[in-house]
């Protein structure tokens, strides 16, 4: 589908297309750029923050003027981040942040972190401070997996009750969360919650209890708030996820672009978005990705 | 002067020497002599630091020697010329004569022009009027032998071994080598000469030693041994070949090629074949002889489907005209061809003789129409092995660990296997030992006498006139002669085979 | 002389044999969860999907050739099983409707496997390309693809009897693990006592000889492109039966680790020489080391310079036995 | 047939820059931001990288062997760099600290790659292990102690200094374009002139001949194991450079941009024929088609598609002269 000649055109760099999630961050903001009248387009950096680089190198000749950005991390992402700027191209930042004052012009972020914290106190109480528990990690290089981690330990690692018998990486793939969980299982039958960095681990880690017909006993815990945990949470069969919200950070960052372009200069730094616990108490008011 | 004391060598359970003991002498051309498989390739190897692990004691110029690899021989002054070519395709004929070798200026870079300068020399030495730059995968085998030569030329060794260095070059180069041979037993050097050639034997060795399955048989010179008496020490038995007159007479027309050329594959106004007509009848072996490049492969191939792009032509077979555009449409209509480099086309060298021998009639080893049958399998090549006198312990040895005559029978199994019309044989003979190649000669008369026709590709006269009915000749590209065999003298066939200009 | 050709013969796979042996002694005296049949089981029916891909891939190898796509192809034909299954095929234009049955669906995606396998043959024999690269363009275009069919979002809750193939059992023994059992039997049955299987040893032994022989080079190759793909595409509708979901982004580098079982057992890259029995005992080491290092609870740091070591040796055993001058 | 020799050499290398001209005019026409000089030195800068690893990959492809641990490497040795730069080593027992200069942060990255691909190049040829295997174990090995040696976490802020390499520019050229052609001029010499590459090429055109010819070919391909091995580690530097941070999991899946770039540009896989050249144009024209499909506004998903296709048709195109039988 041609767009209009001479409409403004702005880029959308995601960190990965190959996680749903991302996909959908990507495609909200670049419908939203659309419907806000403007040529928009989708880079993949492939979690690759050299290419991430490529990727601004090739914004800045073909004449961009604006960057939604989904940095594929915090620290390597700053170079790029400044070379749009001096370039003149505004970045605004969606999900993830980067570790630079005045890089981008705005930053709407999803905070794992305190997301991760209210998972980890959830997770105390359904637990009962005490029992054993399975952590899934993802990517081992990736900032998101310890932001989580980080968080959810924050809370646990204060209960003596609770023991972590196994941490394990699963690189944020339901595959092979299933296979690393089906393991885990035959060293450690008895185990009573599963904490994992994202949602796909989570269903993953879920069909390896189902298998080994744990599913009642063990609770599941995930991030992100995608579709089939969403579902699974309404049926009663996991515990808990951490809902962002990527419809509106990408969404905002679209906003902002389009003010920014007609001229508004002054923007929040940072907007947090706060990362919100999705329970089977609260399941109703929440759609995969969003609130109804 | 090179003296080797009780050798033995064993390979998993072959015992290829066993005790051997033999003098080398210098300034004299030393003949080892022998069957396929006796261990003359093994010894050499031993020599030359291939095979660096053995029993015994090799005495070099009166001290003991045990050389940790070629680079320790060669340094020693032994040089060789291996049996199956060892050249690297990819790489410039001067890349391969000073491959390990190189000739770099002060500061460690090579010397491309010195190198080139030298390889032309070389090249002339041995007659061989190709580039320096010219890869080796563009020369035939014969050239490849004489670069092999240029080589051993160079490395300026006091010893020499050539372990049949003519198996693939024609009479004419044959001489210029002898000429060189000479020219270097003047030098005082020591040369060590394989050849199943007897003829080339009695012209050029000074000494000879006889191994036979593995073991020293007895030496001595040449001047004082008759042929029969060097066959009989080598095969432990009397052998007699009677040269055979035309027996073909108004026979079926079996198959009819006509005006078939070939285009150069890049330079496509050259025809490497050029209108080429002939016919070969039931009951006939046609020899085709030609000079080194003359086209006979070529002619071959595209006989048997492999230049289906490149040629025209019309092939007949039986009298109906047969559309040959591949090796299977070529087995189809009854025609088989054993090529000429057994390593590259003919064999599949990691696997076992068996699978190599039944690898053209697979369909026919079929039960039930999927599944393979063992038993015929191992039937079909415990016969042709026992036909063909295939020297090896067993049928499951990989082809790779025969010796270069025995290899050759494979090929020539595997081919027999399909029960051809017409078989077409590119240099059978090559490296094939006097003993086998009578075999072989029997071989083909019986086959013919069942029927059959053959076109034996050859370079030796005295083969061709042994074996053929009639004798094609090609110069350049074109059929220049059809001569039957009783008007057939070995003057006539090279005047016909040389170059018109 | 029989006698010691096929002892040498065994030796080779002995050796793998026993490679794995040391590794499951080893594990199983660091843990006492090792050795259960629950365990067993367990790396069985994980290493069930690459022992089906590494089958195919060893056929493709053996020819000479490499398959790089394996991976999206998998996910590509697991997205199309899910896809059929849940949406049927429609065509608005002729207002008609197609659905699937579950054996229609899984029909409908290994005959699609096996013609991306057969793009991929015609690729390498009509126009020449080398495999690495054929594959390799075939690896993004099926990747691509996959993204395109599925718009990036996974495709899930596909029914109980779908779930079956996946997760069902038989007999006590998981499905998958006699699907990739069948797969063995039939592959070794090809290789061993076939024409087709004597061709594709002959091809990765020295083309020109088979192709002088008669033998039909091209038509061989692009059918064990075709059966790898396939077999890739039946690994796409294990793993997507038993995630329940097919997942766009599955199958990424499992190339590597089905190569890798190629090469573990015995099977070399230059083609003529190895086995399928090889195979499946090289993906039941990287099986059983994958699961032992989650038994042993091993850092995901440690794990992986762990791994890399213990293929090495596990490598470096094997060719312990055959020791040439 | 002098004539004929350096005819057919002449067209080999000539198809490949066929392609790529095809493949630019194509993209100058569909985008006229293509043909800028800014983006010239775009594509350059992003081909740099590949073209320091695609180097030592076209040295180690021609003996014949593979390396698929560059991308590893790359980041061990980038997080080396980054880690010494800015804590220096530091030995608490001997109470010594040894601070770093970039000069010998770089240097000891570079050297640090030798060891580990000397080390791939010890297990190949000592152990015999084949490359594909003793490679993709060091690929995991070396992501476990990046991973190990960062803890996952990225090194960053390493100063405007450091900065220099990746984003400076000398004479308006950027200075990664500047190492990289460093990089291949080197090799082109070494391939070209002197008896190592010369022995590079036999060994991979016929190894037993190479060996009879007395060449030590243990030494010769551990030489290129490490040559690349210290080419991926420089590219490591200059990633590292580029974003002022080394990423524990940067260069994942390089080894098959590496590979094509050598592939595309007509080296052999199974060793001994191609160039150093070649791979610099395989490289160039991945990159180009990477720099076009971004310009004209190509979706990602339908990009591996077209990329896909794109290299098949550039390896179809460069095949198309050297028609045999
Ligand atoms: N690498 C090897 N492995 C196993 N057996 C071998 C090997 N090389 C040679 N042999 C065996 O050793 C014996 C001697 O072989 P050799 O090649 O020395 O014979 P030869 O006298 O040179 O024969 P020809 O005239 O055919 O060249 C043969 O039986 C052969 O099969
Ligand atoms: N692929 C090729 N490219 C270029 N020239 C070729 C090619 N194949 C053959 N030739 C040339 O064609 C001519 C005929 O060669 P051919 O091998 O048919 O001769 P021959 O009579 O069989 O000689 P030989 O004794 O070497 O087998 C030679 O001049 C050879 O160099
Ligand atoms: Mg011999
Ligand atoms: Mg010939």
């Amino acid at each position: 589908d041609r767009t209009k000649e001479g409409s403004k055109k702005i880029a959308v760099v995601v960190s990965t297309l190959n996680n749903p999630w991302f996909v959908f961050l990507a495609e909200t903001a670049a419908a939203k750029a659309k419907t806000l009248g403007y040529d928009a387009r989708i880079f993949d950096s492939q979690n690759n923050t050299a290419l991430e680089s490529d990727h601004f190198e090739n914004i800045v000749v073909a004449g961009f003027e604006a960057i939604l950005f989904n940095p594929t991390d915090a620290n390597g992402s700053v170079a790029n981040v400044l070379k749009a700027k001096s370039a003149g191209i505004p970045v605004f930042c969606m999900d993830r942040e980067i570790n630079s004052v005045d890089g981008a012009t705005s930053q709407i972020l999803s905070d794992s972190y305190s997301g991760a914290v209210s998972i980890g106190k959830y997770f105390v109480r359904q637990l009962n401070k005490k029992g054993n528990y399975v952590e899934l990690l993802g990517l081992v290089g990736d900032n998101n997996t310890w932001a989580r981690s980080k968080g959810f330990h924050s809370v646990t690692d204060h209960y003596s009750g609770l023991k972590m018998v196994s941490q394990q990486s699963a690189d944020f793939d339901r595959n092979k969360a299933m296979e690393v969980m089906e393991t885990i299982l035959q060293a450690h039958p008895d185990i009573d919650g599963v904490f994992c960095g994202n949602d796909a681990m989570a269903m993953g880690a879920f069909q390896a209890l189902v298998s080994a017909g744990k599913a009642d006993k063990v609770k599941v815990f995930g991030f992100d708030g995608a579709e089939d945990m969403i579902t699974a949470i309404s049926e009663n069969k996991v515990a808990a996820t951490g809902m962002q919200f990527p419809k509106v950070m990408a969404e905002t960052a679209a906003q902002f672009a389009d003010e920014y372009i007609k001229g508004k200069r002054d923007f929040p730094q940072k907007i947090p978005v706060a990362v919100e616990l999705v329970t089977a108490g609260n399941i109703n008011d929440y759609v995969a990705y969003g609130k109804k | 002067m090179l003296v080797a004391k009780n050798i033995s060598k064993k390979f998993s359970g072959v015992i290829a020497l066993s005790d051997v003991s033999l003098e080398l002498h210098p300034g004299k051309v030393n003949a080892i002599i022998g069957e396929n498989g006796a261990g003359k390739s093994t010894l050499m190897k031993i020599f030359s630091g291939v095979h660096t692990q053995y029993e015994g004691e090799i005495l070099y110029n009166g001290r003991s020697v045990r050389f940790s690899g070629t680079r320790d021989a060669e340094a020693a002054g032994i040089a060789i010329i291996h049996q199956e070519l060892n050249l690297v395709p990819y790489l410039s004929v001067a890349e391969n004569i000073f491959l390990g070798r190189e000739i770099t200026n002060n500061l460690g870079i090579l010397d491309q022009k010195a190198m080139r300068r030298k390889a032309t020399e070389l090249l002339s030495r041995v007659h061989l009027s190709v580039s320096p730059d010219t890869k080796v995968t563009e020369l035939k085998v014969g050239q490849q032998q004489l670069v092999e030569i240029a080589r051993a030329l160079y490395a300026d060794a006091s010893v020499i071994i050539m372990d049949e260095p003519t198996s693939a070059i024609s009479d004419k180069e044959v001489e210029n080598l002898f000429l060189i041979i000479r020219q270097l037993k003047g030098e005082g050097k020591t040369i060590v000469y394989i050849s199943h050639k007897l003829k080339e034997l009695f012209a050029m060795a000074d000494r000879y030693v006889v191994l036979r399955d593995g073991m020293s048989i007895g030496s001595g010179d040449m001047k004082d041994i008759s042929q029969d008496e060097l066959i009989q020490k080598m095969t432990g038995r009397k052998l007699s070949f009677e040269k055979s007159g035309s027996t073909v007479k108004d026979k079926e027309e079996l198959l009819s090629v006509k005006n078939i050329s070939l285009k150069h594959p890049l330079f496509r106004i050259t025809k490497l074949l050029n209108n080429i007509s002939f016919t070969l009848h039931q009951g006939e072996i046609i020899g085709l002889y030609g000079l080194m490049g003359a086209g006979r492969t070529e002619l071959m191939e595209t006989i048997f489907g492999l230049h289906p792009k490149n040629s025209t032509g019309e092939i007949a077979v039986e009298g109906k005209t047969r559309k040959i555009k591949s090796p299977a449409q070529a087995i189809e209509a009854g025609i088989a061809l054993v090529p000429e480099d057994r390593k590259l086309q003919g064999l599949i060298l990691n696997q076992t003789i068996r699978s190599n021998i039944s690898m053209a009639i697979l369909q026919k080893l079929q039960r039930w129409g999927f599944m393979l049958n063992a038993k015929k399998e191992r039937e079909l090549a415990a016969e042709y092995i026992g036909n063909l006198a295939i020297k090896t312990s067993s049928a499951t040895n990989a082809a790779k660990n025969l010796s270069g005559g025995n290899q050759q029978k494979i090929v020539l199994a595997k081919w027999l296997a399909t029960h051809p019309k017409i078989l077409l044989l590119d240099e059978p003979t090559r490296g094939i030992d006097i003993n086998a190649k009578a075999e072989i000669y029997k071989l083909m008369k019986s086959l013919v006498a069942g029927g059959m026709g053959i076109i034996m590709v050859s370079s030796e006269l005295p083969e061709i006139l042994a074996v053929s009915d009639r004798v094609l000749v090609m110069c350049e590209g074109e059929l220049t002669a059809s001569i039957p065999i009783e008007e057939a003298t070995e003057t006539e066939i090279l005047k016909c085979a040389i170059h018109k200009n | 002389m029989i006698a010691l050709a096929s002892y040498k013969k065994n030796i080779s796979r002995f050796q793998s044999v026993i490679a794995l042996f040391i590794l499951c002694i080893v594990l199983g005296v660091l843990s006492d969860k090792f050795f259960t049949a629950a365990n067993g089981l367990n790396v069985l029916r994980q290493v069930a999907v690459n022992v089906c891909i590494a089958t195919g891939m060893t056929l493709i190898v053996l020819t000479g050739g490499i398959d790089l796509s394996v991976g999206s192809v998998l996910a590509l034909c697991g997205a199309i099983t899910a896809g059929l299954l849940k949406n049927g095929l429609s065509f608005p234009s002729a207002d008609l409707f197609v659905g699937f049955t579950i054996l229609g669906a899984v029909l409908a995606a290994v005959i699609i496997g096996a013609l991306l396998g057969s793009f991929s043959g015609i690729v390498v024999t009509s126009f020449r390309v080398p495999p690495f690269v054929a594959t390799l363009a075939m690896l993004t275009i099926a990747r691509g693809l996959t993204m395109l069919y599925t718009g990036g979002h996974p495709i899930s809750n596909l029914g109980e009897d779908f779930a079956y193939i996946g997760t069902g059992s038989l007999l006590g023994v998981p499905v998958p693990v006699w699907i990739a059992a069948v797969v063995v039997l039939i592959a070794v049955f090809i290789t061993r006592k076939t024409k087709l299987g004597r061709y594709i040893y002959a091809i990765g032994g020295n083309e020109t000889a088979a192709r002088l022989s008669g033998i039909r080079i091209n038509k061989v190759k692009l059918t064990v492109y075709a059966i790898g793909a396939a077999l890739a595409a039946l690994g796409g509708v294990i793993v997507t039966s038993r995630l329940d979901s097919a997942q766009p982004n599955a199958g990424i580098s499992y190339e590597l680790d089905a190569i890798a079982a190629v090469v573990i057992g015995g099977t070399s890259l230059n083609g003529g020489k190895g086995s399928v029995w090889g195979t499946v005992i090289g993906a039941v080491i990287i099986g059983v080391l994958n699961n032992g290092l989650v038994l042993l609870n091993v850092s995901p740091f440690w794990q992986q310079v762990v791994k890399g070591a213990v293929i090495l040796l596990a490598v470096i055993v094997d060719k312990a036995g055959d020791k040439k001058e």
